[in-house]
């Protein structure tokens, strides 16, 4: 039974000391330890931000990739290797900026892998821009007179899209995100958790702002009722309802029919085709036999 | 005999591709070496285009454009392509034309005789098979193969148009057509470019590919799903070439050999990923079938204008291999080295095509896999304490994936430590790391195949190419010698990283390439000290021939 | 005097940039020639990072490592950067230490003697004032100038902590620090790499810019945007690079000069669009501020790494041209000359800094802008029937953009005609469009400047070198001129296409570059028959310094 | 005043004969008659596939540029010259699939251009694979098995976000799409319309199929109805209600703070930085005057 030591390495951690990330980095740990995970079992996948650094702080298998990329290499871990428990590990900047197009085309695909993002409506390790989710009006190093156009509003694409699983949580409630990635990591599909992480170097408002607004929702919330998920996510900007907003109806998961043709192993393990394979094809490529593909 | 080659020209949608492959099927089945490529607009309907067959005793595999035989299927076709025709050559049309012309209408005889239009293509390869005096018997044998599916109607239908076609042509033949190609012993293997690759990486052991259509690489990913169940490759289009080529990274790095393909434009948009296989150290295969560029440029047409683009592909400095298969067979042994290689050495490999090599079909003899595949995953329970990237001598470090065992496999775009952690120790870890990953490259430097070389010996210039110019060059050397011009050939098919070669001092060399800027020549220039005469370049999307060459050779050297 | 070093030392969100600033331009105002670099791990806080300055009475503007004085603002940077200090070198530490370190609290003065820890920034450098023998004076009227928005108070209190680190300095120093700046009667310009581009951006008639941040980079379109009002400069944080350059491509068509800024892998997901640039013959001027890569790399580091992707950057054939400026004066030049370029050649153009180039701040004795903008937008009323691909002799066509007349401009990045409408006219039109495109180049080789050459009439031994490294390569020439080394130098700014140009015969040639291939060598190799000795290279993520390229050409070539 | 004539330039168009996206055709131009628009004073962007090749066989000023990217060059476009009408002409693969995140964050920026998208549920150019808005279990020549991922709904995201003008259209309604394009263009703020456009080629359904379902909204739609809207567009996948979805309250359009502080005229019409301009803020990087940025 793995504890949250297990999940420790002695990687110096490049945060700002007091960052909301460090209650992320804990809710995980924690959540791992919960599902019983050991550190083998798990493979984190992330982009390049502050969030993306996570998987460095925790010990387990990790692939840091491109700056908005993640969702994509998680895919093909995910397809590659279906044992594994692939988490993304993201910033507001990595997935719903450079890497927005792969986002929608993954709620598309309902692949079983776990999105979770640092949401702290800024662009951190590159100096405090704007980021898709930063509320219109507010100042950041590039919109000096305030940001003027409209955020982008990830959790509702994905409820109309019918996402597997959609949840927000606070990155200073840390046992009640703890709960959240559980579930998420737990529920088949895609599951997207958009964590609301203040930045206390960049940012305008102090934790304390957040923590006003922050609303656990309760049994008074059913995540199977779409309409009311929609109105949380919809709901007035300044407040922060979390909690799981939404569960779809079960359905398929990404690549269902390859794994009941195939295999539902990890890709890795098939054998190559033989040299007999190999000559039965070759030899429909011979006058009298026929395309063994038309 | 001398070969011969058939053009059957009209618009999109009309069938020249349908009538074109039965007839070449045809003549395999007959028993002869048929190379068939084929030029068309980036259209669906409408437009002018052809599909070319040679026909031989032996195979050529080489791009011919004058013409025996000339199907038009319309008017226009009949005005665009008749200069193909040979001075004793002859023009099939639907419609009466001039004196010599063969008139056969075939739709109307579809319609009328056989009952229904779509018959028209029967008709055609019926009247094909007549006036080149193929049996008929043996097309039979192939309509059969094509549409035993479609139950006994369609093909007793289909018997009947291609017999009427047959008639007619041989009717109307009289003593235009010399032609007779009886049966022969031989049964080629008669193989795609874009059909070798598949086939080779499933082969190679393959189990992941994802791609976003691009002409002329889309043949690819679609043969790949297509044969899903049976090749058990992993097929998905991606929803852009970044997310296609960052699947098959994820892949590569969770244990299953992995590819995508592309051209021009989608490889433009991958060079970020390319940098990070770099990085990581990922394997990954990447097919770039070539078109004109720049941009859109000419989407179904062909070019070899990307070399330096591959060599150079990605910021910062790293370890590729980029190879240029000649033809389909090649491009099968090439495919399995590829996925061996990148395994070998973890680094990202591009497979240059382009739109001749992919849309060609090709002759052989044999069809024998030169190597097979041979992995080089780590065996985790040897390993102690692991470190995905330990500093070897050879820089290559034991790769796991994750999952495999209980050692943490831990990969960064970032640079890195051993472990893979983000590393900003700039004195010692950081020079390191970028010295191992060069270091990979000596290995692979040796590994690299030296250029073939044809007829140098005696040659008093030599012509140097690379990829899929060679069976037009390997022609001209025949034309050129044949007029005691004597020339020889140095071939290039892998590209980068360059091996140790040294050119012959005595002849002049000029490269032929299917680009205007002679890349080759300043690839070759930079690493070997060389000076090159004017090269030979074509650049107006139509592939290169024996003949082109000939004709460019005598006009920039007399 | 000799050069003195001043480096400054710390965490991230320690203060030391804003010691640093206050203090270089302290010595400015002294009338001092000052140089200022940086080096710093991507992090927002913490880690261990170097602000460098260096003091001398003419401008050097290159980088010195060793330090005369060494403020460390924690243990941390004691140890990680104490080797740096020169024999006779002072240490300035928060807290009492080892025998001949001035130990001064500035943390604890500030909070108990001035009332705030926030001035303990302002108690450093009035002790580095004090160290360095500078006017207290001279460091008000600075401060005064940073101050005098934030209210009487904070301003007094600011003189006040000044004074408080100045006698305390000077009551500590004793005979350690023998320095002593007197006020000189020079006022130099003061401008930093980052700033150099967008000012010249402005003046050169730049409208549009819309970047995606990335380091070092990102200053560009920051500055920008902050003065937008005041230059007039339309800024938009894309939402990705590829969007960042498609926008500028779109205000570059609608007659608009259009700039984007990057570094390695937002460049290359740009590459696409700098391939459309010269399809569709739309100018556009992309800044690659280079890192070290593959992949993410060190994203706060310098290298030159990726020249030669730049210059190969893009499918396709196509004209494009790549400078590389070598300081903030440079950097202004050359970037007014990348957008008349752009303009008259109707081409992408590649302005490669990196970031040392973009961190660094120069000193100028005079900042006067060689050239100024130039336009070459055509004159509708001049033209009967336009069309946007005009074939003339020179490759140039006339560019008008739309709305600006009755004439329509139609572009496209297919394969296209004189009207600018997709063609499939194999014979004529596609190769006259290639060629035209590319005969442009032979124009615009004409205008690319030779290299720079110095001390090369008596060299034996010629260092050749591009863009950044300049200063770093003119002070070693002094170094080892100084110990009897016969060397000279030839630089390049002016990158692709080259120049033509002859090399000295008779010295031998190396190169000396911020990458770990030697890519400017492979570069020269492929244009000139030239070979090089064993080149000089660093791929650490610091930059060459005279002292550096000193030791390695001793190293190498004994 | 323009006729239809104005617009019609020799130029062979190479869609396959029937193809409803000659209706399009047909109906730009009527809109842009009835528009008083000369053909200069039209703009046209388009990307890559057979929608994207409209500008060409309309005559006035385009710029046919990259598959996906057609809307960051509008942005362009529309910011560098905005007496432009500016309006993009693309395809399901090119603005939802390649291009997808450009398209949702002009959703943010809200820019004076009018976007036409070609739906017509494929990949027509490339022969037949399928694009973002193919139906579920629909074959395609890459999807032999049916598509198994779930379609994007474009206007249901665009309405979610407030876009300025959301309509749906059927190319074979020419007078009807007209109509929407006329609104569509006027309308200012980003216009999009989604136009059924059944290809005929590659498509498994005749046009017949979706003349059965296409349905003209009425009066009883009111378009500043966001709910209603949402219903629409969310509606039955086989029922293609047609006509304006959707219009949010007016907003500010991109690039507005510009217009109002520098010019709100073509900007290469601009004076550039005087050499006394230039001196002034040089000077400022000496010391003793301050930096004039800071
Ligand atoms: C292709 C590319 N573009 C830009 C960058 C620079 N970059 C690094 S992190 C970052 C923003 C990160 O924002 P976010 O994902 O929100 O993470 P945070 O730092 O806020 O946690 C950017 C733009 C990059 N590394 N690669
Ligand atoms: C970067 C890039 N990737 C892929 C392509 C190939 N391509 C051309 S058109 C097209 C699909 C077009 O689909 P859509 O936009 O729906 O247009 P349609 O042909 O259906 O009208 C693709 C994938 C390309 N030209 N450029
Ligand atoms: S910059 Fe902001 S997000 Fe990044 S570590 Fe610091 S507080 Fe956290
Ligand atoms: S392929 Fe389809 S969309 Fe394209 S022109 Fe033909 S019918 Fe129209
Ligand atoms: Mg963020
Ligand atoms: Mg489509």
């Amino acid at each position: 039974m793995p504890s949250i030591d297990d999940y420790a390495n002695n990687v110096e951690i490049q945060w700002c000391p007091g960052c909301p990330n460090f209650g992320i980095l804990q809710a995980f740990k924690k959540a791992l330890v919960e599902l019983e995970k050991t550190p083998d079992q798990v493979c984190l996948i992330s982009g390049i931000g502050q969030a993306a650094k996570l998987p460095h702080y925790l010990k387990c298998n990790f692939f840091n990739g491109l700056h908005g990329r993640p969702i994509p290499v998680a895919l093909g871990v995910q397809t590659a290797n279906p044992d594994l428990t692939t988490v993304v590990v993201t910033g507001d900047g990595d997935c719903y900026g450079e890497g927005g197009n792969h986002f929608i085309h993954a709620l598309r695909r309902n692949p079983d892998i776990t999105v979770v993002v640092h949401n702290n409506e800024i662009y951190a390790l590159t100096k405090g821009q704007a980021s898709p989710t930063t509320p219109q009006g507010e100042k950041r190093t590039l919109q000096v007179k305030g940001v003027d156009i409209e955020p982008l509003n990830m959790p509702a694409i994905a409820i109309l899209h019918d996402c597997a699983f959609v949840a927000r949580g606070f990155a200073r409630n840390i046992d009640h995100l703890k709960g959240l990635l559980v579930e998420a990591i737990q529920h088949p599909g895609f599951s997207y958790v958009d964590v609301i992480q203040p930045c206390i170097t960049w940012g305008n408002r102090p934790i304390s702002w957040y923590e006003d607004r922050v609303r656990e929702l309760g049994e008074e919330h059913n995540p199977k009722d779409k309409d009311a998920a929609m109105a949380l996510a919809l709901g007035d900007k300044d407040e922060f309802p979390i909690g799981i907003l939404y569960q779809s109806e079960p359905k398929d998961p990404f690549g269902h029919r390859y794994r009941d043709a195939v295999t539902d192993g990890p890709l890795a393990q098939m054998p190559s085709l033989s040299e007999d394979q190999l000559h039965k094809m070759l030899s429909e490529f011979k006058p009298g036999a026929g395309r063994f593909l038309d | 005999m001398e070969d011969l080659n058939v053009v059957i020209a009209g618009a999109a949608g009309e069938g020249i591709q349908t009538v074109g492959e039965v007839l070449a099927k045809t003549l395999v089945a007959q028993g002869y070496a048929v190379f068939t490529w084929k030029e068309y607009e980036s259209r669906i309907r409408g437009g002018l285009n052809s599909y070319s067959i040679r026909i031989g005793e032996a195979p050529k595999n080489a791009p011919l454009f004058k013409a025996d035989v000339l199907l038009a299927l319309n008017q226009g076709a009949v005005e665009k392509y008749q200069d193909l025709l040979k001075e004793e050559g002859v023009l099939m049309a639907q419609e009466e034309g001039k004196e010599g012309v063969i008139a056969i209408p075939f739709e109307d005889i579809a319609k009328k005789e056989v009952g229904k239009k779509i018959y028209a293509n029967t008709v055609a390869v019926g009247a094909l098979v007549g006036v080149l005096g193929v049996d008929l018997e043996t097309l039979k044998t192939v309509l059969k193969q094509i549409f035993s599916s479609k139950g006994e109607e369609v093909q007793e239908a289909n018997y009947q148009a291609a017999e009427i076609g047959f008639e007619r042509a041989q009717r109307d033949c009289q003593d235009m057509c010399p032609w007779s190609l009886p049966p022969r012993d031989n049964t080629y293997f008669f193989v795609g470019g874009n059909d070798a690759i598949p086939i080779a990486a499933a082969y190679a052991g393959c189990r992941f590919i994802s791609a976003y259509p691009m002409t002329p690489s889309t043949g690819i990913i679609t043969f790949l799903s297509k044969a899903q169940d049976r090749l058990g490759v992993f097929a998905e289009q991606a929803e852009d070439e970044i997310g296609a080529i960052n699947m098959a990274l994820g892949a590569g790095y969770a244990g299953a050999r992995a590819m995508t393909a592309t051209s021009g434009g989608g490889f433009a948009l991958m060079v970020e990923g390319i940098s990070m296989a770099g990085m990581t150290e990922t394997p990954v295969v990447v097919v770039l079938a070539q078109r004109p560029g720049p941009a859109t440029g000419l989407p179904t047409r062909t070019a070899q204008g990307d070399l330096l683009f591959a060599i150079n592909a990605g910021h910062g400095e790293f370890l590729k291999l980029v190879l240029a298969p000649y033809d389909a067979k090649d491009a099968f042994q090439k495919t399995v080295r590829a996925f061996n290689l990148a395994d070998k050495y973890q680094i990202p490999v591009i497979l240059l095509t382009d739109q001749l090599l992919a849309d060609a079909h090709y002759s052989y003899t044999d069809f024998e896999p030169a190597t097979s595949a041979s992995y080089h995953l780590a065996d985790p329970s040897e390993i102690d304490h692991y470190k995905r990237y330990h500093l070897s001598s050879n820089g290559i470090s034991p790769r796991l994936y994750p999952g495999q065992s209980a050692h943490l496999v831990c990969v960064d775009s970032d640079e890195h430590d051993e472990q893979g952690h983000i590393t900003e120790d700039l004195s010692k870890t950081v020079p390191a790391m970028v010295e191992k990953r060069l270091t990979k490259g000596e290995g692979l430097k040796n590994e690299v195949a030296p250029p073939e070389e044809i007829q140098i010996e005696d040659a008093e210039v030599v012509l140097v190419g690379w990829g899929s110019a060679r069976a037009a060059i390997l022609e001209s050397i025949h034309l050129l010698r044949e007029e005691d011009v004597k020339v020889g050939m140095i071939h290039f098919t892998e590209l980068w990283p360059l091996p140790d070669y040294r050119f012959p001092e005595n002849a002049s060399l000029l490269t032929v390439e299917n680009n205007a800027t002679a890349q080759l020549a300043r690839l070759l220039r930079s690493e070997f000290s060389l000076s090159f005469k004017e090269n030979i370049r074509r650049y107006d999307g139509l592939p290169l021939t024996g003949e082109y060459i000939r004709r460019q050779f005598h006009a920039q050297h007399r």
